[in-house]
Order: structure tokens, then C-alpha cells, then sequence
């Protein structure tokens, strides 16, 4: 079925939206009347039950909002469940050894020794349980500071950082040079 | 109009220079170096008070302008085998075709950026994924996540970060001071010079370097001294290299 | 238009992800093969056309992306209330398009070619996820390798690097390094 204009822009809305919008913000977006606007939202609402399309038009208290259809459940959990364990990247492992030896570390600080804003990065690693908060930095802005979690250690058979023997770090250096 | 061109703020030292050559009207690959050279350190000079990194770009581009600019000004001594370096010629093509790249990118910039414009009319939401299915999400696994990677291999990156660290600081940029507005030109420098001595009179290019307090100053002067030989107003002597310049009004 | 169960599933999972899903994502979160699943995104894309839909599909890089289609910009525009994204400084264009076109570049080269000292543009170009890290390059220093992101060719309206405005012989001539 062909949309007319406002159905369009309705579901332009309702989509870039991505959360419920009151009926108050959708006619003034539309630039109708609340009555129209609800008329329009619930006719959009009974089409897309009718094509039987992936996304459904939910009245949500005072509003509507658009979410996937409930018949699509098991496809998105497929999308989302495909995430394949990567090994990091070269740009992850830099961050996390700034992390291990520098901790507790801000994220000025880091972007200070990489030369790049690492933000993302970090907040990657912090999703992977690899690195977390350890709380804020006494000073201008009170920065967080991060540390490597129990996680980490466990991986590479550490009860604590310092069971890390100086040595195996001396070794690091020559081998490096 | 003037006051506004004058305040005209150039991306950097080429930026500047291409418009220069625009404004002479001149193909880039002729570029009259002597004349841009002069607008060019004209510009550099109403800069005034630039922080010293920006500055630093403007002040090396300018060198180059003088070093062409001097090369072409001196008489040239084909038969002297093993002059090191570019000739003048080489010396302007490299820069020709510095300009030329850098005006290509300036040009697709604009395309681009037109392109922004429309792709900016559309708009993306976040993902929303149904409820329930968060909870869902397999994490990936910390150990499976650093598979292959030894705390040794950690330490060794940790390492060349921090050498590398080192290395962005400048010893030689970050140890110079602030330069100051500098109010002379190529003309006045050189009437100044002709008025320090009269026919026969010899001076030493080192003693008359030594009064001048700032790097754009000693600059000025160089390229005053280049165009009153070229003027055959002076004469200019070197015995050896590295050695003091003599100059001798004529 | 009636969909079908794989149209609605496409829709749906494009709707959930929100950003670009890649097209062997989309096989599989659809149990289809990669080219089944590509006809099927191309047809739905059509379809979004045909019917003049709010939203409309987009093809980038190897994947597609559901976003709102460009007539209805004023109408989102007055729900969310401002601009979708700030234009870009003249620098950040400059810098983002040597990046776009010698990817992979590092810092030195951008700064280069542009005369002038490009870090603060580019970390702010990697801040805005238009430009990201790419590796290291091997050599002295080893030095950071920049190149653009999904969300530079979604802000560009560019399907792949291959849309990028051609470099002609009358914009300059090519520099070797």
C-alpha cells in the first residue's frame, strides 16, 4: 500500500525516534492536531499488523512507539547472537597494557601515551570484562580512573599484579630490544 | 576589503600560498617565486601573535621560498661538479607539486562536503533491540578475547608506546621561544643597509646578523643583502665556507 | 503490499540493529544464503521506494542499513529539534578527505600533504567515529594508520569507497612519497 505524505513522515518519526513519542511531540512533528495524529498513528498501527511486517506500532501510554514485531524475535536474537569471538586488536591490546601497567589510569592519560583518543576503546575493553573503573582521580573534573579487573588476571594465572615477578618484566625489556 | 583580506585566516603554510597564486593569477606550475616570496613573508609577518606550533609550519615554508629564491638570485655554477642537493629548478618543481596535491584535496574537500549535506538529510537511530533479548547476549570471553597473547607480549607493547611517546616531543621545536611581531621589510631593510656605508666600505654579514635580535629579522636581511647584489649595489665574499660574509659597497 | 516471512524478518532485524548489518550477518540471522538475502534487501529497498515509505534501505559497504528517507528530514527535524549532525570545519573536511583517499595514512603523511600540524583535527575526526585506527604501520616508530569508518560513508551517502568523487588528472598531480 502506498503511504500518503503525513503516514510517511509518521513512520519517519516513529523510526528515527527508535523510543515511544507522545502524541503532543508526534502532531507537532507532523504538524496536525493530536486527533489527527492518533487517527493516523493507529491506522499505520492496523496496516502493519495487516502486511504482516517486521516492525509493529505500539500505543504506549500517552504515545506510540515503533518495535520490532514480536513474530521476528528469533531472527534479531540470531543477528545478535552471531557476535563471533574475535581475538583484539592491535589498537585494544595497546590500551590494555597502558591499562595493566599504568593502572590506576585515566583516560587523558592513556590518550597521552597512545597520541589518540582512545575512548571507545576503552569502553570496549570495560564491556569485555578486561578492564574496569576504579574509581575518581582527586583533581579537576575528577576523571575516572581504570584498572585491569579479576578477569584479566585469571587469564593470564595471576592471583594479583603483583604476583608478576620483576624479572619476567626485565625479560620483556630485552626481548623487545 | 583590505582589512578583511589581511585577517583572512590560512589553514597552513600552503593554503596561504595557493592563495597567493591565485590572487597573482599566475599557473601554479609558473609560480614567480621572487614575488610570492615577498607576499608570502608580508603575510607571515601581519600573522603577529601565533602560537608557535602554527607558527613553525609558516616560518618553514617561508625558508624554503627564500632558499629557491636565493638560489635563483645567485649566479649559477654549472661547471662545479658535486654541488650537493636540488637545483633551483628541482627545488620549485617539488614544491609545485607539493601544491598542486594539496590543492586537489582542497577541491575534493568541497565535493565532499557538498556530499555531507545530503547524506546529512537522513537520520539513523540506535539500535533497540526487543526486550528480553538483552539478557540474552552472549559475552565474549575474556580468556577467549586474549587467546594467544602472553603478559610478555603485553609488556613489549607497553614498552614501544612509551619510546614512542618520547619521541613525539620535539627536542628541537618545543625548545623555541615566542617570536614577536617583526616590523621591517625587504625595501626598508635594504635602504637601512645602503645607508650603513658609503662606496669602498666593508662590512662583515656576521656583525650586522648579530644586531638583528629576531629569526625573521636575520631572514629579511639575508634576502635585503641577496637583492642589493643582485642590484649591484654590493658585493658579497666568502673565502671559505662557514667562513664570515664580507660586503663591500660599490 | 503483503510481505513475506523473510522480508518481514529482513525488516525487522534492520529495524533492531539499528546501524549497517553486514550482508553475511543478514544470512544468516535469516537462514538464507548471502545472495538470496542480498536480492531480498535489494527488493525490499524497491519496495520502500515504490510505496514512498519513511524509511528507506540503504546499501554500505557490504550491508544494508535502515534510516529515514530524505523528504522526510523536516518533518524528524522538528521532533528531534536540531541539526542531525554538525557540519564539519573546512580543516576537518581537508583532513577527512586525504584519509579517505590514501587510507591507509598515518599522521605524518596527512600532515604532509596538508603543511600544517593535523593532530587535533584527526582525533577529533576519530572522536566523531569518521575516521579510525587501522593498525601500525611497520617501520620507525610504528607509526598509527587512519582510515575512515561505516559511519563516515553513511554521513557521506556513499554506498562504498568506490563512490568517492573521482581524483582527476586537473585537481593536481599525483605526488609520490
Amino acid at each position: 500500500m502506498r503511504l500518503n505524505r503525513k503516514e510517511a513522515a509518521l513512520e519517519a518519526v516513529l523510526f528515527a525516534a527508535g523510543e515511544a513519542v507522545s502524541l503532543e511531540k508526534l502532531a507537532a512533528a507532523l504538524e496536525l492536531d493530536k486527533d489527527t495524529a492518533k487517527r493516523l498513528a493507529l491506522r499505520l498501527q492496523d496496516t502493519y499488523q495487516l502486511e504482516q511486517r517486521g516492525m509493529r506500532i505500539m500505543e504506549i501510554g500517552d504515545g506510540f512507539q515503533m518495535c520490532t514485531c514480536e513474530t521476528q524475535f528469533e531472527a534479531v536474537r540470531r543477528l545478535v547472537g552471531k557476535e563471533p569471538a574475535s581475538s583484539l586488536t592491535d589498537a585494544q591490546v595497546e590500551t590494555l597494557s597502558i591499562i595493566a601497567y599504568r593502572q590506576p589510569v585515566t583516560k587523558a592519560h592513556i590518550e597521552k601515551i597512545r597520541g589518540v583518543k582512545s575512548d571507545g576503546i576503552v569502553n570496549k575493553l570495560v564491556e569485555y570484562d578486561l578492564v574496569c573503573e576504579l574509581g575518581r582521580m582527586d583533581g579537576p573534573g575528577r576523571p575516572i580512573l581504570f584498572g585491569t579487573t579479576q578477569a584479566f588476571l585469571r587469564s593470564f594465572g595471576l592471583r594479583s599484579l603483583e604476583d608478576l615477578p620483576q624479572e619476567s618484566m626485565e625479560k620483556g625489556m630485552e626481548m623487545e630490544t | 576589503m583590505e582589512l578583511s583580506y589581511k585577517l583572512e585566516i590560512f589553514e597552513g603554510p600552503l593554503d596561504l600560498l595557493l592563495h597567493l597564486v591565485e590572487k597573482n593569477k599566475v599557473d601554479i606550475s609558473e609560480i614567480p617565486i621572487a614575488l610570492v616570496a615577498g607576499q608570502y613573508l608580508e603575510h607571515v609577518r601581519e600573522m603577529g601573535d601565533c602560537p608557535m606550533e602554527v607558527m613553525s609550519g609558516f616560518l618553514e615554508m617561508a625558508a624554503t621560498l627564500i632558499y629557491i629564491k636565493t638560489k635563483m638570485l645567485l649566479p649559477r655554477h654549472r661547471e662545479q661538479e658535486g654541488e650537493a642537493g636540488l637545483s633551483a629548478e628541482e627545488e620549485k618543481d617539488a614544491l609545485v607539486a607539493r601544491l598542486l596535491e594539496y590543492k586537489k584535496f582542497k577541491t575534493l574537500a568541497k565535493e565532499l562536503a557538498d556530499m555531507q549535506e545530503a547524506g546529512g538529510r537522513h537520520f539513523y537511530k540506535s539500535p533497540s533491540l526487543p526486550a528480553g533479548l538483552l539478557d540474552d547476549i552472549p559475552r565474549p570471553d575474556p580468556q577467549e578475547l586474549l587467546a594467544g597473547l602472553a603478559f610478555a607480549d603485553l609488556y613489549k607493547v607497553f614498552c614501544s608506546l612509551l619510546r614512542q611517546s618520547d619521541d613525539r616531543v620535539d627536542p628541537v621545536r618545543s625548545g623555541f621561544g615566542k617570536i614577536r611581531k617583526e616590523s621591517h621589510t625587504v625595501h626598508e631593510k635594504m635602504e637601512e643597509l645602503l645607508a650603513g656605508g658609503k662606496r669602498g666600505v666593508k662590512r662583515s654579514f656576521r656583525e650586522i646578523l648579530a644586531a638583528e635580535p629576531e629569526r625573521m629579522g636575520m631572514i629579511v636581511l639575508f634576502l635585503a643583502v641577496l637583492e642589493l647584489v643582485k642590484g649591484g649595489r654590493i658585493q658579497a665574499r666568502q673565502s671559505d665556507a662557514f667562513d664570515d660574509i664580507l660586503i663591500e659597497y660599490l
